[in-house]
């Protein structure tokens, strides 16, 4: 794009800005993984490695980092599951009410967490437990999964409007079989739109404390809950300081992987 | 009509016409289920994963073959909607949460003789008005502690005696005062006006009539205009007093040491007035899926070690004698003032409002805790 | 029916609506084996709806359609011998050439081996040996319609069906696609169906044109008979340009009753001061100049004349002209 | 196969029922028996609650004044914290998009991306710290106490930082598809880059801009816990909902109250969705 | 210098590099005030990236670009009188046609009634009056193509620069276009610079043809110059179809030395036992036949004859034919 030097100039500075603003509290966040205040004195006067020592030995946030990612997943593949399915049919088929679906699916993410978390709270109590079922890592999942929908159905849908039906028309011309189609040529064709969406999907998971709040059972401490427990006493919170420090650079890798994986496509990923 | 005592064994109805329902307690202790689920509030069920030291769960586990599963509760309040979902079986409550317990059906009566250890603990703390209902007991005390006023020494001076410190609309600490954030801190107020004004008639802060709850809430309204902000988390309080955000306000004995601990002036005081506390029960599951190795971690979260062990790491008054023996500080049952009686008799424990009034009084009706719960949300504005 | 050798493709009253649209109003059609058959028609005409039913995309509304005399018209298309050329060639973006042209040899379960050797076959008939490994978008335009050419033909289809393969090509290339699938269809002997909204390509490629118009085939015949011979005056408009006399016009002219066709190349164009018209432009186009005429008559004709002299046009602007013709020429229509 | 073929109603049959029969009955139906609830009271001596139809969660909602505040509270957070985030997301995407090198891109795109993954709550506790009295903040601005401080200000600062690359993705997404083209021509016809932005970037913009805001607005509204954290003593909408959950088994009151951010985002949603932007999420 | 009127557009040593590629390699070229003037040539020589350059839309690596004798080089697109057409016609899809027509107007502070009247003038000055309250996306492509139009011409920049603006469309409706672009510019009398790699367009519309070769211009001439006298092989080659006969080939049938060209419009057939070739191949197209003739002296030549006979062939395929011409239709390039 034909733009002014300095129009160009203010734009990178603006960037930077903005960069800036978004991580000076993460860059916080590390150097008060190493302050040797408690609750994180400012400026540190004296600065320790022992919370990552203690960190390292904590058990609880390795355990809940696990179970974290558990739910993570589980409700990363129910999301892709419904939501690829909900894509297809509302680009390949016409029918009534197809316009109140993409409202529909918009809704668990638009209606605050703690709406979705005490509905899904008291009709799980009502229905699962007269069944028999508690609620535990089930829940979670069933809660996550019910919020993440959106972000894979999304990604699919733009990726099926972009390539449309010509490619599959082909491929059945050519003689395979619907499932031989899907796995061949549809699947290829929407994975990275499935990454980019799997990926966002399994953020929005990770970081949920408001729904997990009202839908975990007991034993089930994910990590942004075990963070909650933790972070409001003083002896654990420069951890929790260590662990989110560990997360960022962690992140950093899955995000990386799915750019190379998918392309360009999953970074402009549709959240 | 309001009549006094009921009948004992939880059953018929309490005062004010308000049926206790029908739970029966266990009678004999069978083998444990291999699990127990657990409510609490941090700090009371570790098992080594926060702190490889810090660990009454393991031993547990090892000797009834029970399984802890722990849920952590941030209030009182999500201790009760956690109880109601009937997929936990036993709860630390705290008083402003053991009778909706009781009342709601949702926990059973203790009985005391399946647990060893009860014989040790405080008699200040049995039989008492947030554990038990007509004399039988709905739970197995745990420990307890004061609200008490903290203030910055640097800043606050003279040092304060009163909760009028808090609630004085020309306090200098103007927008540096902080306070608890939750419905029960109106009892608070209650008690500042029970002392200040003997005229309110007020007897117990947490029977409060339609005027003396006015009162309170009024109180409370213009002490809004002077808090900077509502803790519920300590880490939150003790940076607060740390940075200087907050200098005076409520506060717990565990904040102030760890304040301290991080070396910002602070002192924290049982003001003349007297202050509000708490004291926790572990309390039973009515539709508790494994009551043996319930009654088996309320046996033994109350044994001296276990005890000792819980009082020191959370910061609580310990709630069975023989855990003054048994802390690694040996000046920790002084510091929270664990036998000293007389120190307790100033509390006034957290206690859930019900319509019945708690005082005993027949003549008319208290607030309940959801007025009490809308009034602070009206308070906070 | 059965002296007569049994048509590749006949489509028997084939009609389909999407909900209120009548993309395709009855359609009856015989194709012989080895025919190279072009349907040429205006946009929307639906060309392409009636090459999807016969590969079997869309489900008829009515009609059959029967591919060497199978009735096929509920079949799924992977259960048809028949292949397409798309528009837009179609190529899976993540296979590479060889694997695209593999594809429909890979799906029927031909051995590696064999499927390799075959694939490596059709890619070098369409001129395309040694860029089996690349990826489509590494290929231009008319490399990309060969490998879809390729990887239709590797099938050996009976039929195949090409939808505007060459609209998206420049011109130049284009034209040299044309020779080389006409080259290729006689050299494989299959049926061809080919639609395009380009006369010159139907009327130069074919065997048979279908004109299409709203859905329905307003003529078959020839590309001669079509041009020749248009049945219907959509169907000289649309193919090639025609000069239309109606009325006065005609009658004036002609000195005939009704509506006639002439084409502008049957046009002789002579300077005469007592001529019928006056030269109103004169547009050069290399091969060609075509002169507008503005009739006395009361009607602007074209007339193309071949530039066998270079470039200097017969007449100029402005001159008067007489316009004549042989009687044969004129199309009643 | 082809039998499926012959039948489209019957795949998208196969596609549709087990989506919608988790939207629609699970989820739809919890939220309608919510809803359902805030008609029904507790009894204030049983904590029971009475399964009658009363309308005196609402009386309380519409006549006591703090409700009427909080929300208005809640709403102008809300709004303010969509306002920031398109303030500042808006330039941010444009670079991304548009300026920088497709490689630099890359690593901007992961750079958005990234901070997602740190927990909220320990992006929110760090603003605490960056916020507090004497803090890194008040340090930049030359003294403790010049700073902002913890209140409605320090909310909406810190919910716009928590919510902005929620509003980037979706620009940064609508701008990728914005062709270059549009940009030259408006120059062409005599626009500066002002008046390019305005007349063009943003009126296309639009749908992803609302689809942003649908995150930073009702994820915003819903908030209970950051402005715990950094709020002061300010209040909103999620405080209220979740301080009357466990209160005294006052669910219905709480649904009551939860019904307002549900109303004003179906509205806003319905409103939106005309836009297109349910679709560039 | 000063008594030559001055051009619309001077470009002087114009080159542009994006990293290795050498897009434009050096162009020099005068346009005169009013000229329809085209530029043609294959994909990627650089046709567009000049036309941007002259836009404002890229910065030369080197040279200058003056528009009517001012140095325009280093200003932005903004601040040039001059507009584009783009090939994607750029509109902006959400303001309605009249809307993306008073564009231009607005952002130079037209009042709002005379800017609404201009508007409405263009609109229907490209035959769309009454079209102006929809969106572009209610639009046909040839209805687009002509909102560009009309939004770039209420401008009345000098120049109007014109990339492919008919590339998207089919030729029925292409060829209307190409008609109706004539006719504005003669009317508006202002430049147009008109990029297109289709040859019978800008041999038909254009006052002076540049054709690109690989960044640099090959040649630049009127139609009949570049068509009648091709400078190089490129060329004639480019442009339209040539037979192109070299070395020995050259020397047996025009007894020359060097490399030759000539039109197969040129061509003489005539069926003759003696003749110097056979009918390889004939193909109808309408208004021509096009013959392939196998010379005896070794090469293949393509003769194009109108059809001035109801589509009867001259000769037969098998033939034994004549091949004859003019001397002063071959080329010598
Ligand atoms: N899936 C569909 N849904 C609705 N209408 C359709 C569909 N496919 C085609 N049509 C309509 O049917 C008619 C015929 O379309 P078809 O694509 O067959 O025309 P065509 O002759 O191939 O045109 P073109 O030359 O533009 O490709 C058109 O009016 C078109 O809009
Ligand atoms: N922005 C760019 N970055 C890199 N290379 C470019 C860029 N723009 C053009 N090129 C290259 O410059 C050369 C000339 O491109 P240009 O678009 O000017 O050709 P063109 O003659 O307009 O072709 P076409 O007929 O295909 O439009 C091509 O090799 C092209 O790949
Ligand atoms: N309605 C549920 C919304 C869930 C969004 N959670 C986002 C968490 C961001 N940290
Ligand atoms: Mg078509
Ligand atoms: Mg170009």
């Amino acid at each position: 794009m034909t733009l002014s030097g300095p129009a160009r100039w203010a734009l990178r500075v603006f960037m930077g800005v903005g960069l800036t603003f978004i991580y000076v509290p993460l860059l916080l966040v590390l150097v008060n993984s190493f302050n040797g205040d408690r609750t994180f004195a400012w400026p540190p006067h004296d600065l320790t490695t022992r919370w990552w020592a203690a960190a390292w030995e904590n058990d609880g946030a390795r355990q809940a980092l696990i179970t974290s990612v558990r739910a993570g997943l589980g409700a990363t593949v129910i999301a892709l599951v419904l939501g690829t399915m909900v894509a297809f049919a509302v680009q390949r088929f016409a029918f009534f009410g197809r316009d109140t679906v993409s409202l529909l699916i918009v809704l668990p993410i638009a209606l605050p967490g703690i709406v979705t978390g005490i509905a899904l709270d008291s009709a799980w109590r009502s229905v699962m437990g007269d069944l028999g079922i508690g609620k535990g890592m089930f829940s979670v999942i069933v809660g996550h999964a019910t919020f993440c929908v959106v972000t894979v159905y999304n990604n699919v849908l733009a990726r099926l409007r972009r390539t449309g039906t010509n490619l599959e028309d082909a491929s059945a011309d050519l003689g395979a079989s619907p499932s031989q189609t899907f796995r061949f040529v549809t699947f290829p064709l929407i994975r990275s739109a499935l990454l980019a969406g799997g990926l966002l999907a399994f953020a929005l998971s990770f970081d949920e404390i408001i729904v997990t709040t009202f839908t975990a059972g007991p034993g089930v401490t994910t990590l942004p809950i075990w963070i909650f427990n933790n972070l409001f006493r003083p002896n654990q919170a420069p951890i929790v300081n260590v662990v989110a420090a560990v997360l960022i650079v962690l992140s950093v890798i899955p995000v990386w992987l799915a750019q190379r994986l998918a392309g360009p496509e999953a970074g402009a990923s549709r959240t | 009509g309001c009549g006094g005592g009921g009948d004992s064994g939880g059953t018929g109805s309490g005062p004010g016409g308000m049926p206790v329902p029908k739970v029966d307690k266990l009678t004999a202790l069978g083998a444990g289920e291999g699990a127990v689920n657990v409510v609490s509030w941090a700090g009371y069920v570790e098992d080594g994963s926060t702190d490889k030291s810090v660990d009454w769960v393991t031993p547990f586990e090892k000797e009834t073959g029970c399984q802890v599963n722990n849920k952590v509760a941030a209030t009182s309040d999500e201790m009760v909607t956690l109880m109601k979902t009937g997929d936990y079986d036993v709860v630390s409550a705290s008083g402003d949460a053991s009778l909706r317990l009781i009342y709601g059906g949702d926990v059973a009566p203790v009985n005391t003789d399946l647990v060893a250890n009860y014989k040790d603990i405080f008699d200040g703390l049995k039989n008492k008005t947030w554990n038990s209902v007509d004399g039988v007991a709905y739970g197995v005390p745990h420990g307890r502690g004061a609200n008490l006023l903290m203030y910055r020494t640097d800043t606050v001076k003279p040092a304060p005696t009163s909760w009028g410190a808090v609630f004085d609309p020309n306090s200098p600490y103007r927008g540096k005062i902080t306070a608890y954030d939750s419905p029960i801190y109106i009892a608070d107020a209650a008690l500042y006006l029970m002392k200040t004004q003997p005229d309110l008639g007020i007897k117990n802060p947490y029977a409060l009539d339609d005027k003396q709850f006015q009162a309170s809430v009024d109180l409370l309204k213009e002490q809004n205009k002077m808090i900077g902000e509502y803790w519920s988390d300590y880490t939150k309080e003790v940076q607060a007093f740390k940075s200087g955000n907050s200098v005076i306000g409520t506060s717990w004995q565990v904040i102030a040491n760890l304040t301290k601990a991080d070396k910002t002036p602070v002192e924290a005081i049982l003001p003349s007035e007297g202050a509000t506390g708490w004291s926790d029960t572990w309390m039973i599951s009515s539709k508790a899926k494994h009551p043996n190795c319930g009654y088996l971690w309320m046996n033994h979260i109350v044994s001296p070690k276990a005890n000792a062990q819980v009082a020191e790491w959370f910061g609580e008054a310990p709630a069975n004698k023989l855990s003054c023996g048994e802390t690694t500080d040996k000046n920790h049952c002084t510091t929270f003032h664990a036998e000293d009686e007389s120190y307790f008799d100033q509390v006034w424990y957290w206690t859930t409002p019900l319509a019945r009034c708690v005082d005993g009084r027949t003549d008319v009706t208290c607030k309940d805790y959801s007025a009490w719960t809308q009034a602070w949300t009206t308070i906070k504005g | 029916m059965t002296d007569t050798p049994t048509p590749a493709i006949r489509l028997t009253g084939l009609r389909k609506s999407f909900g209120a649209v009548e993309a395709v109003a009855g359609v009856d059609l015989e194709i012989a084996d080895g025919e190279f058959f072009s349907m040429l028609g205006p946009s929307g005409s639906g060309k392409t709806t009636v090459l999807r039913m016969v590969a079997g995309f869309e489900l008829p509304t009515a009609g059959t359609v029967e591919l060497g005399g199978r009735d096929v018209t509920r079949l799924a298309p992977f259960e048809r011998d028949v292949n397409t050329v798309f528009q837009d060639y179609a190529l899976f973006p993540h296979l590479s050439v060889l694997e695209n042209v593999e594809y429909g040899l890979k799906v029927r379960k031909v051995g590696r081996r064999e499927r390799r050797e075959r694939a490596e076959r059709a890619l070098a008939s369409v001129r395309l040996e040694g860029f089996g490994g690349r990826k489509p978008s590494a290929m231009s335009g008319g490399q990309r319609q060969r490998v879809a050419l390729a990887r239709a033909l590797v099938n050996r289809p009976k039929v195949l069906l090409l939808d505007e393969p060459l609209g998206a090509l420049d011109r130049k290339l284009r034209e040299q696609m044309q020779v080389e699938l006409e080259a290729i269809q006689r050299e494989v002997g299959i049926t061809f169906v080919f639609v395009t909204h380009d006369q010159d390509e139907a009327l130069t490629m074919s065997d048979r044109v279908a004109v299409f118009e709203a859905g329905r085939i307003a003529q078959v015949g020839t590309p001669e008979e079509i041009y020749e011979r248009p049945a219907t005056s959509f169907v000289a408009g649309f193919v090639g340009t025609s000069n239309v006399f109606t009325g006065d016009v005609a009658k004036a002219l002609l000195r005939r009753e009704g509506t006639f066709s002439i084409r502008p190349e049957k046009l002789d164009l002579a300077a005469d001061d007592d001529g019928n018209g006056v030269v109103a432009e004169v547009v050069y186009a290399g091969p060609i100049t075509r002169y507008v005429v503005d009739l006395d008559a009361g009607a602007r004709a074209v007339v193309v004349a071949q530039n066998r002299h270079n470039g200097t046009p017969l007449v100029a602007r402005g001159h008067r002209v007489l316009l004549s013709w042989h009687d044969d020429h004129i199309v009643e229509i | 196969m082809s039998y499926l073929h012959r039948h489209p109603r019957l795949r998208l049959a196969a596609l549709l029922s087990a989506p919608l029969l988790w939207l629609v009955v699970a989820y739809l139906g919890a939220l309608t028996v919510l809803l359902v609830s805030a008609f029904w009271t507790v009894n204030g001596f049983t904590g029971g609650v009475v399964r009658e139809f009363s309308l005196a969660n609402f009386r309380t909602l519409l006549t006591e004044e703090v409700y009427r505040a909080v929300t208005l509270r809640s709403l102008g957070v809300a709004a303010a914290v969509t306002a920031i985030c398109v303030v500042l997301a808006v330039p941010m995407a444009f670079f991304m998009a548009k300026v920088a090198s497709a490689r630099s891109r890359h690593w901007l795109v992961i750079a958005i991306l990234t901070p997602l993954w740190a927990s909220y709550l320990v992006k929110a506790y760090a603003w605490r710290i960056l916020l507090a009295n004497g803090g890194p903040i008040d340090t930049l601005l030359g003294g403790p106490g010049n700073g902002p401080g913890y209140g409605l200000f320090a909310t909406i600062l810190v919910l716009a930082y928590l919510w902005l690359p929620y509003m980037i993705l979706p620009i940064y997404a609508g701008l990728e598809r914005l062709p270059d083209s549009l940009l030259e021509a408006s120059a062409d016809l005599g626009a500066r880059a002002g008046r390019t932005l305005r007349a063009v970037v943003l009126p296309i913009l639009i749908p992803s801009i609302f689809a942003g805001s649908i995150f930073t607005f009702s994820l915003s509204l819903g908030d209970y816990i950051a402005v715990q954290i950094v709020g002061g003593k300010t209040q909103l909408i999620g405080n209220l909902v979740y301080a009357n959950i466990g209160a005294a088994n006052n669910l219905p009151f709480a649904a009551a109250i939860a019904t307002i951010p549900v109303v004003i985002m179906v509205i806003y949603l319905v409103a939106v969705r005309r836009s297109g932007a349910l679709e560039e999420l």
